[in-house]
C-alpha cells in the first residue's frame, strides 16, 4: 500500500501518522505538502491531526482551500481511501468530502485524555481488524469535536451504516460521560457513503506501542495495510 | 519627542548613579532610543544586576554539559551522540496583567529560547503558583493561565507533559507561571549566538513588529503598584501558528550551512538579540530600522528595538547563502528581511530613515552594566515544633489532605494539555513521578520534572534550596532514570530588602550543595525579582527543572501499584512534621523548620532505588513529598485501582507522624517480591520496611480503620471539578 | 471600502458559548438575561471603491471561507 | 428587549486570526484584500424594556465579562 501524508501548515501529528503507517505497513508514507497538486499512484490519503493554519477562524476551513484538495477530491471520487484525523476530519467536513461540522467542545475546553470507542461495522478497510461492537481505547486532544449534523443527515448516516465509532463506556454502553466533547448521538468517526473516506477525532495512531500505554489503535493499520495490500 | 535627562531615565527605570554610568559611557547625552536601549540591556531582567554575583557561584559544569548558563538554554550529552537542550523561564508579571496571554507567550518564549539551538522541541512543563483559591481574582487568573499554557503549547504541537501547581495566598497579587522547554538536537550540531564574519547580514525573520510589550523587559524588573494599570497597554499577544511554522522554518534551515550565528527575539526584543550576538561575537553590528517588517505605521526606532512582538528571530547568514534562507522562510509565508550586517567597530549602530538613531559602544554596554551586592540578612531558624497533638485521627486527616488545593488530582489542569503528541509520551502526566518521553527513532527517552517547596524555602531558604534540588532528583530516580541536569528559575521578592536578597543568597548556596553532592549541575534558568504587591512578598519560590536520561524507556516505572503487590518503605522516616501539608491543613498551623535534607542520604538511597528499578524488581515507585507516607501510598493506589491493607507503624514514633511526616529521601516500592528486596537492602545497609499489601477496594490499617478507595478517589477529584464547574 | 461580515450559528446549532456567557452573567447577578448568542464579526478592508462589487466580493468570501453553511448563516454590511 | 455587544481587539493588538484570515482570502484569489480584524457578536435577550436601563445593564455586561479591556474594547448597540 502506498500512503501519503498531507502536510498542512500547523499540522503536528504528522509524525505520529507516519510512525503508526509504517509500523503497520513496513513503508515510510509520502509527505505531500499542501502546495502539491498530485498524488498519483498514492492508495491512501491521510489528512493527520493538527491546527492547520492555528485553527483559525474555524478547525480546518483554511486547510479546506488548500491547492491539494482538488486531488484529494479527485482521488476520493475515484474510490481512493482517505482517512482524516482530528484536524483532519475537521478539513474532511469543510472540504464537505464527509458531512456534518465539528463544533467546539460542549465544555469549551480542549480534552486530552484516553477515551473508549465502539467499533459500529467492521467490514470496512479500517475496521477490518476490529470486530463490530468491540471497544478499543484511543487518546484524544482537541478543542472542536463536537460532531453536528442536521437530523435528517444523522438519520441517513444511521440508516446506511456509516457512523464508524461512538464514544461509549468500557463495556460499550453509550453514555453521556462517555461523550465528552457533546456530539450528537455519541459519534466520534463517520464513513463516506462507499465506506473509502473515513473522518474520527481521536488518535489511534498514538496508541501503537506497548511503551505508549497500549496498541489499541494498531488494528486500525494492520487492518488498512491488510485490506490494502499490494 | 520627551528630551532626555534624568527624569526620563528615571522612568525607564535607571537610577541616578546609572544614568550617570550612562552619560560617561556615551560621553553626552544619549538620544531617547540609546536610553532606551541602555534602560532594557540594564533591567533586572537582562542585566541579572542584582543575581548575578550569587548565580556565579553555581556548580554548572560535569562531564556530560556541553553548555552550561550563558547561552539561550543549557544543552547536556545523553548519549548516541544526542543532545538534551532545556531551560525554564517565568512569565509571571505579564501573566497577572493577561492571564491567557501571559502564559502563552511565556511558553512561546521559552520554545525560541530553546529551538534557536538546534532542538526540535520535544516537551513542554510548567511550575505554576496561585493566590487563595477562595478568591475569585484567583480563579480567573488559574483559568487564564491553564487555557494559555494549553492554547499556546497544543497549537504547536510540543506535549505539554509535566509541571506543578500551587496555592498560597502569598501569591495573591503575584502568580508564577514559570515554563520549560526540552528539545533534542544531535550534539555535534548546536546553533549558538555569537555573531561573526565582517558585512554578514543581520536576518530578521519571523512576525512583524508592532508596539507589543514595550518595556516589557522593565515592566519585570519592577514592583506591582496603583498604576500598573497604566502599564496594560504592553501585552504581547502570541501567535502559534507562526511559532509552529517558525520552529519547522529554523530547523530546516539549520539543516543547511547557512547559518553562523541565530538568537530569538525574547525580553526587550531586537535590542537583547542584536546585543547579546554581537557583544558574545566580539564584533559589531549595524541594523537599518528602515527594513524591519512592521506591523504598525510610523513606528520609531525606539518603538522597534524595544517592542517585544512575538515569534520573531534574528540570524546571521553567510553572506553566500541568502538565497537558500529566504526560499526557506518563504515557502513557511514567515517574514525574511536583512535588517543589517556585522561591522567591526564593537559598536551597535541604529539607523532608521537615513538618521542614526543609536550608536553605543557594546563592550561598556556589558562589562559596565550595574552588578549590585545587595545586602543579605539571614532568615532566623524556625523554633522546633515539639510535639503536635493528632486532633483528628488518621483516617479522617487522609481524607480532608488528599481533596486538599495542594494535593487534589492535577487531572484537571493536564486534561487541557495535549500530551501525547509527537506518539513518544510514555508516562504521562499522572502516571509518574517524573514524565517519560522517548526519543523518537530510539530507546533511550528523558526523564523531566519541576520541583520547589515554597514554604520550606520560606521557613529556611538553604534547607529549602536543598530540597528542590533533591527532590527533583529523586522524582527523576524514581523513574529509573539516571538524572543529568536542571534549569531554575528563581522567583523572589523585592531584592533591595535585605531579608528578600538573604532568602536568595541563602536559597542559592541550598542548591549548590545540592547540585554538587548529586552531580547535578545547573546549565540554564531564569530570575524573576520584585514578585511584590503593595510590599507583599511571595513565599521564596527557586523552581527546579530537573532532567534525567534512560537508556531504555521500556525500564521506565510509573506510580501506580497493583493489587498483590507489596508496598515496601526505602528511607527512614522520622516522623518530621514541621512545614507540613498535614500541619497546616489539620493543626491549622504553618511553623517549623523543614524536614532536613542529608544529601549522602539521599544520594545512597536514590542510587539504590534507581539500580532495583533497572534491575525489573520493582513494579511500582512513588518519593514521599507532600503529604507523607500515607499521600503517597494513597496516590500509588489510586492509580492502580486497588486499596491495601497496611502494618502497624513502629512503636517509637507518633502515628500522624509516621503517616504524614515530610521525610526526605523516602521512597514507597510496589513489588512482587518483597523479601528480596528487603535482603537487598539490608545488604547495602538501606532502611527499608515491608508496609503492607495492595488488593481489594479498601484502604485498611493495621487495628482495623478503614476508608473505601472510591471515597478517597472521589474527594481527591472534587476539588478543581468543583471550583471551575 | 470596508466590508463587516457577521457570522452567526443558524438557529438549531446549539451555541455552548453562548449558554455559557448566559450562566456566567446570572451567577454574576445579572438578573433576566435570556437567550445568548454568540457569532464572529469579520472587519474586512476591501481595494473596492464600488459598493455594490465590494459587497458581492464580501459576500463570495462569506460562502466561499468566512461561514460554514452547514453551521452557519452570514450577512455582509458595506461601510 | 435586546442588545447586541461587540467585541473587537484594541488598534494596535495583534490580531493573529485576521491576518491569517487575510492570508487565505489572498491564497483564494481575492485581490486587495487590505486589514482583517476579527472580533466576537454577542447577541443579548435582556428582561428590560427601557432601553436606556438596557444599555446601562449591557454596558456593565461588557465591562464585567463580555470583553477582555486589557486587549478589547466593546460597543453597545440596544435593537
Ligand atoms: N537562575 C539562574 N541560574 C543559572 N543560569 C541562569 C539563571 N538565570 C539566568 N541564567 C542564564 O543566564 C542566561 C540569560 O538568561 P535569560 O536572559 O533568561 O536568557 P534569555 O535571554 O534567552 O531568555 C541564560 O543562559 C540563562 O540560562
Ligand atoms: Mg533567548
Amino acid at each position: 500500500m502506498r500512503a501519503a501524508i498531507v502536510v498542512f501548515p500547523g499540522i503536528n501529528r504528522e509524525r505520529d501518522m507516519a510512525i503508526a503507517l509504517e509500523l503497520s505497513t513496513g513503508h515510510k508514507p509520502r509527505m505531500v505538502w499542501h502546495k502539491e497538486t498530485s498524488l498519483d499512484g498514492i492508495d491512501l490519503v491521510v489528512l493527520p491531526g493538527g491546527f492547520s493554519h492555528g485553527d483559525y477562524l474555524r478547525c480546518g476551513a483554511m486547510a479546506a482551500q488548500s491547492p491539494i484538495m482538488p486531488a484529494i477530491r479527485a482521488h476520493a471520487e475515484r474510490g481512493g481511501y482517505v482517512m482524516g484525523v482530528c484536524n483532519g476530519f475537521q478539513i474532511l467536513t469543510e472540504a464537505g468530502l464527509l458531512p456534518g461540522a465539528l463544533l467546539r467542545n460542549a465544555g469549551l475546553r480542549f480534552l486530552s485524555m484516553d477515551c473508549n470507542l465502539r467499533v459500529e461495522r467492521s467490514d470496512t478497510a479500517y475496521a477490518g481488524h476490529y470486530t463490530p461492537g468491540q471497544v478499543f481505547r484511543a487518546p484524544m486532544a482537541h478543542g472542536d469535536g463536537n460532531y453536528f449534523a442536521s437530523a435528517d443527515t444523522l438519520d441517513r448516516l444511521e440508516g446506511e451504516c456509516l457512523v464508524a465509532f461512538r464514544y461509549a463506556e468500557a463495556d460499550g454502553s453509550l453514555t453521556t460521560a462517555a461523550n465528552r466533547n457533546g456530539s450528537q448521538r455519541n459519534i466520534a468517526g463517520i464513513y463516506s457513503s462507499n465506506l473509502r473516506v473515513l473522518g474520527l477525532m481521536p488518535h489511534p495512531e498514538d496508541l501503537v506501542d506497548p511503551l505508549m500505554g497500549g496498541t489499541d489503535g494498531k488494528p486500525l493499520f494492520d487492518g488498512l495495510a491488510a485490506a490494502l495490500a499490494a | 519627542m520627551k528630551d532626555v535627562n534624568q527624569a526620563l531615565a528615571a522612568e525607564f527605570g535607571l537610577s541616578a548613579e546609572e544614568y550617570q554610568r550612562v552619560l560617561d559611557i556615551m560621553g553626552r547625552t544619549p538620544s531617547f532610543t540609546e536610553l532606551g536601549v541602555f534602560s532594557v540591556m540594564w533591567s533586572e531582567h537582562c542585566s541579572y544586576k542584582s543575581s548575578r554575583v550569587w548565580l556565579k557561584t553555581l556548580p554548572t559544569k560535569a562531564p556530560w554539559v556541553i553548555h552550561g548558563p550563558g547561552e539561550n538554554a543549557g544543552v547536556v550529552d545523553i548519549g548516541e551522540g544526542l543532545a538534551a537542550i532545556f531551560k525554564m523561564e517565568s512569565h509571571n508579571h505579564p501573566s497577572f496583567i493577561e492571564p491567557y496571554q501571559g502564559a502563552a507567550t511565556g511558553v512561546g518564549g521559552i520554545l525560541r529560547d530553546v529551538f534557536t539551538m538546534g532542538a526540535r522541541p520535544i516537551a513542554n512543563l510548567n511550575a505554576l503558583r496561585f493566590g487563595d483559591p477562595k478568591l475569585a481574582n484567583t480563579k480567573r487568573i488559574v483559568d487564564g493561565v491553564v487555557r494559555g499554557v494549553g492554547g499556546y503549547g497544543n497549537c504547536v504541537g510540543v506535549p505539554t507533559v509535566g509541571g506543578e501547581i500551587n496555592f498560597h495566598p502569598s501569591y495573591n497579587g503575584n502568580p508564577l507561571v514559570n515554563a520549560m522547554t526540552v528539545g533534542i538536537a544531535d550534539k555535534d550540531k548546536i546553533f549558538l549566538s555569537a555573531a561573526a564574519g565582517m558585512g554578514n547580514p543581520v536576518v530578521y525573520v519571523g512576525s512583524k513588529t508592532g508596539r507589543d510589550g514595550i518595556h516589557g523587559a522593565t515592566m519585570a524588573s519592577t514592583e506591582f503598584d496603583a498604576d500598573s494599570e497604566s502599564k496594560r497597554p504592553t501585552v504581547q499577544v502570541g501567535d502559534p501558528f507562526v511559532e509552529k511554522l517558525l520552529i519547522e522554518a529554523c530547523l530546516e534551515l539549520m539543516a543547511t550551512d547557512a547559518i553562523v550565528a541565530i538568537q530569538d527575539m525574547g525580553a526587550a526584543g531586537l535590542t537583547s538579540s542584536a546585543v547579546e550576538m554581537a557583544g558574545k561575537g566580539g564584533v559589531g553590528i549595524e541594523l537599518d530600522l528602515d527594513h524591519v517588517p512592521q506591523r504598525e505605521t510610523h513606528m520609531t526606532a525606539y518603538e522597534m528595538m524595544l517592542s517585544e512582538s512575538q515569534e520573531r528571530m534574528l540570524i546571521v547568514l553567510r553572506p553566500d547563502r541568502e538565497d537558500v534562507a529566504r526560499a526557506i522562510f518563504e515557502k513557511w509565508d514567515l517574514d525574511f528581511a536583512v535588517v543589517g550586517h556585522i561591522t567591526d567597530t564593537g559598536h551597535i549602530v541604529v539607523k532608521h530613515n537615513g538618521v542614526i538613531e543609536a550608536d553605543i559602544p557594546l563592550d561598556p554596554l556589558a562589562e559596565q552594566a550595574p552588578l549590585y551586592h545587595r545586602p543579605t540578612t539571614e532568615t532566623p531558624k524556625q523554633a522546633e515544633l515539639g510535639d503536635v497533638a493528632d486532633p483528628v485521627g488518621i483516617l479522617p486527616a487522609l481524607f480532608k489532605l488528599i481533596g486538599c488545593p495542594d494535593l487534589c488530582s492535577r487531572a484537571w489542569v493536564y486534561d487541557q494539555y495535549d500530551s501525547t503528541v509527537g506518539g513518544q509520551t510514555v508516562k504521562r502526566p499522572g502516571g509518574a513521578d517524573a514524565a517519560v518521553v522517548r526519543i523518537e527513532g530510539k530507546k533511550r527517552a528523558v526523564a523531566l520534572t519541576t520541583d520547589v517547596t515554597p514554604r520550606y524555602v520560606q521557613a529556611d531558604p538553604e534547607m529549602g534550596g536543598k530540597q528542590a534540588v533533591a527532590e527533583a532528583w529523586r522524582n527523576i530516580t524514581a523513574v529509573g532514570a539516571l538524572p543529568l541536569a536542571i534549569t531554575d528559575n528563581m522567583n523572589f521578592g523585592n531584592p533591595t530588602k535585605p531579608e528578600i536578597m538573604g532568602q536568595f543568597a541563602a536559597s542559592i548556596r541550598g542548591i549548590a550543595a545540592a547540585c554538587v553532592a548529586l552531580d547535578f549541575p545547573v546549565v540554564s534558568g531564569n530570575v524573576s525579582l520584585y514578585n511584590e504587591t503593595e510590599g507583599k512578598g511571595i513565599l521564596p519560590t527557586p523552581a527546579i527543572g530537573g532532567l534525567g536520561v534512560l537508556e531504555d524507556a521500556a525500564q521506565a516505572v510509573g506510580l501506580a501499584a497493583a493489587p498483590g503487590q507489596s508496598l515496601v518503605l526505602i528511607g527512614s522516616i522520622a516522623g518530621h512534621l514541621g512545614q507540613s501539608l498535614w500541619l497546616r491543613e489539620i493543626a491549622g498551623r504553618e511553623e517549623g523548620p523543614p524536614p532536613p535534607v542529608d544529601l549522602v542520604v539521599e544520594r545512597t538511597t536514590g542510587d539504590f532505588v534507581r539500580t532495583q528499578i533497572l534491575a525489573g524488581a520493582v513494579a511500582g515507585c512513588h518519593d514521599i513529598a507532600d503529604g507523607g507516607l500515607l499521600v503517597a501510598i494513597t496516590e500509588m493506589l489510586m492509580g492502580g485501582n486497588t486499596g491495601a491493607v497496611l502494618l502497624a507503624p513502629p512503636a517509637d514514633i507518633a502515628e500522624h507522624g509516621w503517616w504524614f511526616g515530610e521525610d526526605q529521601a523516602c521512597y514507597v516500592l510496589a513489588v512482587t517480591n518483597p523479601s528480596a528486596l528487603l535482603a537487598a537492602a539490608s545488604a547495602a545497609n538501606i532502611p527499608a520496611r515491608l508496609l503492607g499489601l495492595a488488593g481489594g477496594s479498601d484502604l485498611t490499617l493495621a487495628g482495623g480503620a478503614t476508608i473505601s478507595m472510591i471515597e478517597l478517589s472521589a474527594e481527591h477529584a472534587r476539588f478543581f471539578a468543583e471550583w471551575m464547574n | 471600502m470596508k466590508a463587516v461580515v457577521t457570522v452567526m450559528l443558524k438557529d438549531g446549532v446549539l451555541d455552548p458559548q453562548g449558554k455559557a456567557i448566559g450562566h456566567a452573567l446570572a451567577t454574576l447577578g445579572f438578573a433576566g438575561v435570556g437567550e445568548v448568542r454568540v457569532g464572529k464579526r469579520i472587519e474586512l478592508e476591501l481595494g473596492e471603491n464600488d459598493p455594490e462589487a465590494a459587497r458581492k466580493a464580501a459576500e463570495d468570501m462569506g460562502r466561499r471561507l468566512l461561514a460554514n453553511m452547514v453551521i452557519e448563516s452570514f450577512k455582509v454590511e458595506i461601510v
